[in-house]
Order: structure tokens, then C-alpha cells, then sequence
């Protein structure tokens, strides 16, 4: 293990790979993109602090952090949408409009969970709320999300693909193989690249050439944008360019949002004593918190409800959760095959 | 009298019907469209339904069958070919840690109804890596229909039924099966994706095979016939899963087993034919069963090893008289007049594919 | 008296053991340097032997096993190791179409002396794309070598062999074994990568067994001891080549078989050790031979489920006594105060890994 | 099956993507080239005749009309240097060296082939030439290649390993992911693109979009280059500087060879008539044939010698080679596993 290196929130800068932002939320807007950061945050806090509790047994990725990038581009998507997802999915699937009580119900492993219990934290999945599931094998779900797109176009349906994806991700191969040809095809897609510096304890000098992960972008025929994934405004920006070219029908767009993670890759706790990351990185991250760009367009009274108004929703999660059923051993042999069993 | 075309054509036939049934069926795969149409069996279909339902990818086979499962969660039925198991490798992770999941761990809110066809490759120096048959790989993976049709008309049925399912479902087709003619009716029909059939019914022995094996075991039990010995031949049709009863209720007659697989035996289909009978026709087994599967050696590319290294009617009649405890040695197919090597199916075939 | 360590701690020696002895021994993987060293299996050793021979990869399965490939044909010895078989199947297509292949095809110009070592993972949720174990699919390919160490000192020792072998060897970890201990010497020495070994002598009832399986068999025998049964305990230590002279032997005195594999049972460990009973110890038997092994289904995520879909001990021993016509029922083990789950190895595992 | 379209030699013309070529060969080099250009001709030529006498069974991928990428390239490479091929892989073999009996007894399957007949064209192998061997699985030789420069650079060797690969290739993730690889570990390799405008019949649009393989360098940290393949000088230039880049230590380059395969995608025969490329654009690139665009540099006598030459050892071979024995039987069960057997 090599020194661990210090890399500020701006050292990575915007970059433009021809893919420009365009304007800046409504104050509105902003609210809801705010209250979605929030929601994000204080749902992944109450997992952290229940967490050791082990009543949730499944590998949990939490998002703190990295609230903003599903936050600002969800708010483009419409209720048609596609969202898909990998293993650091919650925020994903909350920013879509995925049911809380039916998330925290699956990390508990109940029969109310949104995969029956039967995916965990790692398998998400809400058909009614455009959010298409989530897979923890990295990249895996990028090229069915490029599938799900080009289903739309087929059909002439106005429907953009979301998907989300860390920078780890993007060293494998079927990546490559998906972004080539969502630009042959010419397809509806938004891919959205979170690079928070590192694949589980490994920086980026290890595992890639230096140069933006959006300038992979046009190797592939496609304009990206790399911006600062913790200021939510920049995001949605460039999100706003990429998905009118997606609806226009001209083709997809890659956004890199330079962000970070708080917590360790897998689990409830911090982790800057492994060493492999610097307390004076973190620091630095943790000052420039999603929540605290953004907080200069919602009034600190509205915060204050909005966190009420959050926390009981997911008092209410948990205490449903916990008080589900576990699913029915003949849950074990159902939907093996569609149609095979009820 | 039923019409007999080719296998071949009948692939191509249950695919025209499946897309004008279903403008939701797609067809991909590399050459798909092209001027050869992968041996026939595309061919004339995207002029037919056009190059949005019809059409080539890119050499990207991984990410290609990720996008066939994400247009067949949209509602799409998408066929994808690959001209040899070999190059299926490559996608091997989203078909089996995707696709074959998604329904079950998504708790039945997802279904991956894709059909995935692959052509095992065989002869005129195929060689190494172009003459794989991974059958096992499929069938030991839950979630996955693994289907070996050995016949036209199975091969038209079960391709009809696999794009009617809404699971994802592999179809292996060896190539040597390709120009053979059986009766096949003009019309769109279902077979059952599930269970084997009991094509020639004998008294001593029982032959379970798939696909061109059960060509052979036919073969083998004419031979056989000649020796004395009446055979029984089950072609599996499906290796998964694999109709036990239809197994075990031959194996009740005849006592005896010869399990014949294109794949390698260890681990193989073989194996778990095999297994099932251990399992649960003991009671019915006289002898010990046999299997007639390629050696645990790469496919050599020379003809001269090529003819020693792939198993066929001969080997397995060879196995059923060991059943009977007879040691008599069952003679070699003549080669016909003007051929050196066994390593094409028919003179018609003068490589290079 | 022989010191005793944990599985992972063999490995970890075994690995620095290695790389002492020859300079042309490399470690590579994705956390192979970082702070957790693969559950403590790579720590201290890119300190040791520097970021040259120890390193870390980009999320490159594929093209860094060719990588690891291309290395080994220059004279290189490369680890590889995969945190889950789940994310190698990624590397299927260099280690199945190439490095299993390579001196075969080139006339044996070529060698591939790599090492893969793939941990199978298992509770706390790991469900359907964390806890395969895909053993069967590398038993089925000619050319490579694949083990499954039980124990401590295999474990060390057969990495040892495996490292000095020019064969593609694979190794697969079962991530329950890791807090086990046993006796291992401190000296390097290697343990043959092809032979079974008879741990428990027993009469009435073998059960072959590789990896978990094996100390699950190693408790079934106990219980069935209790219930007056005679277990042998033969543990496989390899599944490609299964050792079939030491289980031949074992069936010859028992007549009755188990067979218990952490995988699936369609086509897998499970069913080509039934296959090999059958086919040449047919006389020995007096009993259906019998499985145990995964069902066909995806594994799940809650541990409601998780715990009635691996078999273990209790399932050992109930088909051990179906193989004797016993159908009285074994009971479950209680779980120890405090214990709701069996979704973990030992309680002092708390997740998430 | 669309139309078939016309793309002349020079439309897509030298593209300077980091990677600009220096100098020209020395008349000697350059007549060295052209004798290898050549010589990869006659031979193919020569397989193409006899093919149909059907004793050299085994899928065979002939490279007329791309003579000049393996000649110019190897023409760079020394002895100690490496070469890693694919399915058309006879140019690049005998361009580094390899022993011409021994490929062609392989492709007629006898025991004196360079891989004991058990491998056929596809699987060509001179360690002794420092050829390492090809391979028809698409992509699949291109990450071996880096394994092999990096195991050189590991022992501070100096050796260069080429890579040679087709348009299709690129197409697979396993090549991006490589490319990535020996850019971050800064390998002495270069990338060569046979880029030939189609993959056995299916043309570029359907498979990538419009921008040059040779942009993919710069998406994965390397200087890249696209050249007309058929001029035999612009590769070498090129060729020169990737290989300096290579020696000194700087990394790896990718080289896009644009090209055209004469014969069917495999087997000895014209294809045309198929449909999938015109009469027109065959024309055109036929007159743009390598040894006319290479003749300049060489007197018209020394080609006749050459030729002659040529001819009388490619006579020998195929003596040799059908008289040769085929393996026999006990081969079969031979080099399994190393060291197994004799
Ligand atoms: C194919 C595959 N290889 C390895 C892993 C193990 N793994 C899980 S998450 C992860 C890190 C991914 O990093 P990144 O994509 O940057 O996402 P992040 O965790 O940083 O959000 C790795 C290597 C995996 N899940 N799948
Ligand atoms: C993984 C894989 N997929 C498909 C094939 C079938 N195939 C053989 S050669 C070829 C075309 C390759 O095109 P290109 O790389 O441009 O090389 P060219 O033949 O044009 O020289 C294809 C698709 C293969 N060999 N391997
Ligand atoms: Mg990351
Ligand atoms: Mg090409």
C-alpha cells in the first residue's frame, strides 16, 4: 500500500469534453433537489446508526457524500424514466422515487422489502417508480440500462435511461462495449459516472491514465462534462443539456461528478484509519458537503421542517420494517421461472 | 405427408413466424443480417422485418446480451445468435449473474424473456477454440432453460416456445445437425422446452442423448440391431432441465445406460444423466452405466487427431455392449469412396466454415 | 507439536513463502495491497516484495487474466485473486479459451503457470452475485487444475504446489474456512494438487466431500456416529482430477456414497463424483448414491432464506441414513444462545463482508 | 442487409491523435519491407490456389492486400522483440520471422507444423522469432501481449511487444481494458489496427461511430495515430516513433492501419459478388494495392529476382509439408498439461 495522497474537492475541475451546462435550477427546484439530498442523507445516517444492530445482514453501501449527482439528475427525469443502479444504490433509488418503507423493509430482509427480501441492500428495485433495479457486479447494469433505451426508441416512447455508476466501474470492459454503442444506436441515455477517487481502497493513479473519465466520451461518440458532483446546481446543469439530447433523439451524453464518499465502501463506519485515505482529504471533502454547497438557496427554517418532516418518514420505515414478517419458507422455491410458480 | 426441410430452415422458418407473430421479437447477433445470414438461419429476415428488429452489433458479445436483458425487461423478445458457444464466453456474466437471477431476486418483478442461440462448432479444423460445446456451464446455473433440439421439427418448436417464454432460455445447435432433413409442418407450433422423447424403443439398453449425440445413438442402435442388441433412444431435448421420468421409466425397461454428450463428461451432462440414474433408478440398473462424451482434452485442429478426438455411433455401441458384458469390438464405419477424414458431416461441406 | 494457524493465515504464508523462494512469483488482484489484504490473505506482502511484484489492478477481470497469462508465458508466475467467483466470471474467456488451452494447442510450446484463487462467499446477505460457487465450470474445461484445500495445511501446501506447477491451476476458498485451524508446519512444502485423502475411516457409508463441505462432513459423521453409523470422510482436495482410485476403494468397503460440493448439483461436483461411482465401482454399491448439494435455485439475500438454502451437517447426515434405508430424521443443531441466524461462519463475524 | 457502400483509400485520411511519424526507410529498409510485403503475398496467393484441394482444412483468414502493417511494423522490431496476432495472423508471422515450412505444414495439419498440427492458421506460434503465438477469439491475444511487456519491463528487459488486432477487435472490452492497463503501468507495447473496414461483412457504422480507433489512444492516456495502411512508409513512420516511445520507457501508442482485405473474410476466394462491399470500392482499393504503392522504391529487376526467389522456397514448403506425416494417435493425449506427458 502506497502513501496515501491528499486530493482537494477542486482539484479535479470542471472539464468539458462537449458536453456544456446549461443554467441553474428554479428556486424551487433547488428546494426539491435539496430536500432529496437530504432525505438521501438522513436515511443512509439512521442505516449507519442501526446498522450494528446486525438485524441488517446484507453488504450495505452507503452514499453519504455523494448525495447530490442522483439528487440533481433525477430531477430531469420524468415519471417515464429509467433509472438503473449498481451497489451504492440508495441514493438512486430514493432520488427516482423509490418507496422508503419497501428499501429499508429489504435490507432487513422482510417479505414487504421491494425484492421480497430475496435481493438485500445490493438489489433494489421499484418497477412503479421507474427505478429498474440495481446489481452490485460493477458495470453490469450499464449496458442493460443502454438495452432498456433502446427498447424506448423502438417503441418511439419519450423515455431517457439514467445510469449510474462509480469510476471503478469504468475500467471494465463492457462499459466501453455499452457507451460504443448506445452512440452507434443512438440512444436516449445519460450516463452519470461518480467518481469519488476510489474503488473500495484503491485511488485512481493505481487503476487509470490521468485524464477524465468523461473524455472517454469521445472515444465513443458522445459529448461529457466532468463537474463538481458535490455542487448540486453544476450538476443538474449538465444534466439538463444531456437530457435534452436525449429526448431530442440526439444520442447519449456521459457526465463525471467528482465526489466523494464519507463513509468505509462497505458499512456503517469511517474508515480513514485504514490509511488509505487521508484524514486532511476527508476533511476537506467533508467541508465541501453536498449539503452545505447547496444550502444557500433553501431557507434554514425550510431545512429544519423538511429534516422533521424526513426523519419521522423514516421512523415510520424502520419501525415497519422491523415489524414485517420475515418471508415464508415457501418463498425459497417462488420465482425460480415467470409463470413457473406463484 | 408432413414437408421435411432442413434444420437449418427450420430455424430460419420459427423465427420468421415468431417475428410475425410478435413485433416484439427482435433477431441479433453478429452477421446476423448479413449475405450469408449465419448459415441460413437469419437470412431474408431483415429485409422482411427491417433493420430495427433485424440487425448486427458490434464484436461486443458481454455488453450486447446485457442490452438484449435490458430491452427484454422493456417488454422486448429479443433472439440473440452467437455463431459458436466459444465466443458466448465473453457474455457469460450477463447471462448467468444477470439474466438467469433477475426474476428471482428481484423477487418476480423482473423477467428476462431473451433466447440465446448457439452453434457448437465442429470439424474442418475447428479446433481449440471454435468447437466447444458448454452445455454443462448452462444447465448447472439456475434460472437458465438449456435446450439441445436434435431434430427440425423439435428445432422449429422449441424455438417457438423459447420465444414465448418469459424466461431466459439458451438453444445449443450443433452445426453438424444443420443439413438434416426431418418432417416439419408449415405452421407455427409450440414443442414443450422440458422433456425428452423417446424416439426408437428397445428392450436392453437405454441410449440418453441431445442434440447430434442423438443422431449418433439412432446410428448406433442400427448397428447395435445388427449385434443382436435392441436399443432404446431417449433424446433429452432439454439438458435443463433434464426429464428424469421419461429417464427412469427406460431405464425400469431396459436396466441398462449409455449417457451420450457432445460436451466433456467430467462435470458434464453426461455426468449428471448419470447422477439421476445413480440416484433414482438404482433399483433398475443391471450394470454399470456408461458415458460417451469428448475426452478432457482441447479440440485438436488436424484432422488426424480431430477424427480420434470426437465420439460417435461407434463409441457408443461400444458402451452399450459393455453394458451387456460383451467385449466384442464394434467395427468402424467405412469411410465413404474419396474421403480421408471424418471431420466434415457430409461432402457438401468443403470448408472453410 | 505442530503449530496451529488459521486457513487465511495459511495462505498468507504459503503466498510470502512463495514469493521468497522465487522472484518470478507475482500477487495481483483488486485490494491485493490494501489495508484489509483480501481478508488478510495478501497483508504485509507488498511491503515485503514491493509494489512491482505486488499490486493492485483496475476492475479489469478480463484482460488483466490475460494479462496475468502473458506474464506467465514470459516466465512469470502470477496470483491472481478474486475477492468472489462471481466477479471472475468475467474471466472466463482467457482462463477457458486460452490458458487452459495454450500448451495443448501450441503443440506444448507453451505453458501458463498461473494461479487463480477465487473465494466463494456466503451469508450476511451475500446473495445471488456474491455467493456462487462455480467449481464445476473449471472442473469441466481440459487443461486446467482445479482444488478446493479444506484445511489449513492443504490449503498452504497446495498453494505452494499450485504456484511451482506450469499448469493453469484454479484454487477456490470457501470465505467460511478462513477463521479455521489446524496443524501447519512453518517450513514451505507442497501437497500433491491431485489426490483425496480418507480424514475419518468409516464403514457403512463414504462421504466424499471437497472445501466446506468437507467439515461439514467431518460434523455429519459425528452425528451419524451417535446414531450408530460408521462414516468414512473422504475429502477431495481436488475436483479436477477427481481422485477416483481413493473413492473406488472407499466405496469398496463401504458400498454407500454421498457426495456433498458447495455448488449447484445439475451438472456439478455433486453429480461427476455419482458418475464416477456408478461407472467404475457399480459393483460395489448397494445403495442409491446421493447428493447433497445447492438446489436449483438463485441464492438469496435474507437470511430467512439463506438458511434453508445451504445444506450443511444435518443434510449430510440424512442422505447418509437414506443410503442405509434409515428414515429417521436428524435433528438440527441448536443455534447457540443469542442466535437467531446461521447466516455466518462463527459469531464473531458482524458483516457486512 | 443495407446497401453496400463506397469508401475509397484515401477517405479516411492520417489522423494525428499525439502519435506524428518521423522520417522514411532507408532504401534498404525499404526494400527489406517490400520483400516481406511480397513474400506475405506470394505465400498467401499460394494458399488461396490450393485451398481447394482441400487438404489444409482449417478456417483460413487470408491477408492480401494488408501486407504492409506486419512488414513495416516488424520492420522496427528486433529479434528480442515480441509479436501477439489473430485470426489473420500469417503477415504478422512471417513479418517477425516465422518459419514459413513450419506454418504451412501447419495448416495442413502435420506433425512438422509449428504447433504439431494441433493448432492450424488460427493458431500460429515461433517462439524462436519471438512470435507468441495467435488466436481467432476476437481481442483476445491483445491483453496477453501486455502481460508479456509487462513480465519485460518487471525484469528491466528491453523488448517491445506489437499487438496486432482488426477494426472488429476494438469492439471488445477486453481491448479497452488492456489499452488502460498498459497505459497506467506504461508498457513498452504498441497497438497495431488492421483497420480494414469491416468485420467479416458487417461495415463500420453498424459497429462504431464515426471517429478514428486511433482517438481511443488519447481516451486511455496514449498517443495515437491513424495512417494509410497501404503505404508502407507512413506506417513505418509512425511505427518509428511508437517504437521510440516503446525503448525509451514512455509507454504504449496505438497505430490505425487503414486497410482492405481482398479475399473473403475467410477462405481463398474473391467475395463480391456477396453484396456486402461494392465491386467499386474492391476496385479502388485493389489499385491502391500496397506492392504498387511500395513499387517506387524498388527496381523492377530486384522484384523479379525477389519473386523468384520467393516462389522456389514457397515451393519447398509445400513439398515438405505434404510430404510430411500427420501426428500420430498417441499425440492426442500429448501436452495436455506440461510436464504430464512427453
Ligand atoms: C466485477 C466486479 N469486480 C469486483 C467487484 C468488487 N467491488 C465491489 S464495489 C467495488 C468498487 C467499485 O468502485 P466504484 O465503481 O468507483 O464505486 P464506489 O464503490 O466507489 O462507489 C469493487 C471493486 C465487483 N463487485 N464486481
Ligand atoms: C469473440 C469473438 N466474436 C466473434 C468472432 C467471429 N469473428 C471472427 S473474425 C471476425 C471479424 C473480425 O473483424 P476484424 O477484427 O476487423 O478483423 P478482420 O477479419 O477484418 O481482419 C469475427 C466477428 C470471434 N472470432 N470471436
Ligand atoms: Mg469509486
Ligand atoms: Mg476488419
Amino acid at each position: 500500500m502506497g502513501q496515501a495522497g491528499f486530493i482537494a474537492p477542486g482539484d479535479f475541475g470542471p472539464e468539458d469534453h462537449g458536453l456544456s451546462g446549461s443554467g441553474a435550477p428554479a428556486a424551487s427546484d433547488a428546494q426539491s433537489i435539496y430536500r432529496h439530498m437530504l432525505r438521501i442523507r438522513l436515511v443512509e445516517e439512521r442505516i449507519g446508526d442501526r446498522y450494528a444492530e446486525q438485524e441488517m445482514r446484507c453488504p450495505t453501501h452507503l452514499c453519504i457524500g455523494q448525495e447530490a449527482p442522483p439528487a440533481a439528475v433525477c430531477a430531469h427525469l420524468r415519471p417515464q424514466d429509467l433509472v438503473f443502479s449498481n451497489h451504492r444504490s440508495h441514493g438512486h433509488y430514493l432520488a427516482k422515487g423509490g418507496d422508503l418503507d419497501a428499501m429499508i423493509a429489504e435490507l432487513y430482509g422482510k417479505a414487504t422489502g421491494c425484492a421480497d427480501g430475496k435481493g438485500g441492500s445490493q438489489h433494489l428495485i421499484d418497477l412503479d417508480a421507474g427505478f429498474m433495479g440495481s446489481a452490485p457486479i460493477l458495470a453490469s447494469t450499464i449496458s442493460v440500462g443502454v438495452g432498456a433505451a433502446w427498447a424506448a426508441k423502438l417503441d418511439g416512447l419519450d423515455q431517457v435511461s439514467a445510469i449510474f455508476f462509480g469510476d471503478g466501474a469504468t475500467e471494465e470492459g463492457t462499459f466501453h462495449e455499452a457507451m460504443n454503442w448506445a452512440a452507434v444506436a443512438k440512444l436516449p441515455v445519460i450516463f452519470v459516472c461518480e467518481n469519488n477517487l476510489y474503488s473500495v481502497h484503491s485511488d485512481m493513479p493505481v487503476r487509470q491514465p490521468p485524464r477524465a473519465v468523461a473524455a472517454l466520451g469521445t472515444a465513443h461518440g458522445m459529448p461529457g462534462a466532468r463537474v463538481d458532483g458535490n455542487d448540486a446546481d453544476a450538476v443538474w446543469a449538465v444534466a439538463k443539456t444531456a437530457m435534452k439530447r436525449a429526448v431530442a433523439g440526439d444520442g447519449p451524453s456521459i457526465i463525471e461528478c467528482m465526489t466523494y464518499r464519507w463513509r468505509e465502501h462497505c458499512g456503517p463506519n469511517e474508515d480513514t484509519a485504514l490509511g488509505y485515505r487521508s484524514q486532511e482529504e476527508f476533511d476537506a471533502w467533508a467541508a465541501h458537503d453536498p449539503l452545505i454547497v447547496g444550502r444557500g438557496r433553501v431557507a434554514a427554517s425550510v431545512i429544519t421542517t423538511m429534516t422533521d418532516q424526513i426523519n419521522a418518514e423514516i421512523d415510520l420505515a424502520f419501525d415497519r420494517a422491523i415489524q414485517a414478517p420475515f418471508p415464508d419458507a415457501r418463498e425459497l422455491t417462488t420465482h425460480i421461472f415467470p409463470g413457473a410458480t406463484a | 405427408m408432413t414437408r421435411e426441410i432442413k434444420y437449418f430452415q427450420a430455424i430460419q422458418e420459427a423465427t420468421d413466424q415468431a417475428m410475425a407473430a410478435d413485433k416484439d421479437v427482435l433477431l441479433m447477433g453478429l452477421g446476423v443480417p448479413g449475405p450469408t445470414g449465419v448459415f441460413g438461419t437469419t437470412k431474408g429476415l431483415q429485409e422482411k422485418y427491417g433493420p430495427d428488429r433485424v440487425f448486427d452489433m458490434p464484436s461486443s458479445e458481454n455488453a450486447m446480451t446485457g442490452v438484449a436483458l435490458g430491452a427484454a425487461t422493456r417488454g422486448k423478445r429479443p433472439i440473440m445468435v452467437h455463431m459458436r458457444v466459444d465466443f458466448a464466453v465473453l457474455s457469460l456474466e450477463p447471462i448467468v449473474n444477470q439474466a438467469a437471477k433477475w426474476h428471482y431476486m428481484y423477487g418476480g418483478r423482473m423477467k428476462a424473456p431473451l433466447v440465446i442461440r448457439m452453434i457448437i462448432g465442429r470439424g474442418w479444423g475447428q479446433g481449440p477454440q471454435h468447437s466447444q460445446s458448454l452445455q454443462a456451464w448452462f444447465a448447472h446455473t439456475p434460472g437458465l432453460k438449456v435446450v439441445m433440439p436434435a431434430r427440425p421439427y423439435d428445432m422449429k418448436g422449441m424455438l417457438l416456445a423459447a420465444v414465448q417464454d418469459d424466461a431466459p432460455v439458451i438453444i445449443l445447435e450443433h452445426r453438424w445437425l444443420y443439413n438434416l432433413t426431418g418432417p416439419v409442418p408449415e405452421h407455427a407450433y409450440t414443442a414443450p422446452l422440458d422433456g425428452a422423447a423417446v424416439i426408437r424403443e428397445g428392450t436392453d439398453v437405454t441410449i440418453a442423448a441431445a442434440s447430434l449425440m442423438t443422431i449418433e445413438a439412432m446410428k448406433a442402435a442400427d448397428v447395435l440391431a445388427e449385434m443382436g442388441v435392441s436399443a432404446e433412444v431417449l433424446d433429452l431435448r432439454s439438458v435443463a432441465p433434464i426429464d428424469a421420468l421419461t429417464l427412469n421409466a427406460s431405464l425400469a425397461k431396459t436396466g441398462r445406460l449409455v449417457a451420450a454428450d457432445t460436451g466433456h463428461a467430467e462435470c458434464g451432462v453426461a455426468a449428471e444423466i448419470l447422477a439421476i440414474a445413480g440416484e433414482s433408478a438404482f433399483k433398475s440398473l443391471r450394470a454399470a452405466p456408461r458415458r460417451v462424451a469428448l475426452p478432457p482434452i482441447p479440440s485438436p485442429t488436424t484432422p488426424a487427431l480431430a477424427d480420434l478426438y470426437f465420439p460417435g455411433a461407434r463409441q457408443i455401441a461400444q458402451e452399450a455392449l459393455a453394458t451387456l458384458g460383451r467385449d466384442d469390438s464394434v467395427p468402424e464405419d467405412p469411410l465413404p469412396e474419396g474421403r480421408r477424414w471424418r471431420d466434415t458431416p457430409d461432402p457438401s461441406f468443403t470448408g472453410p466454415y
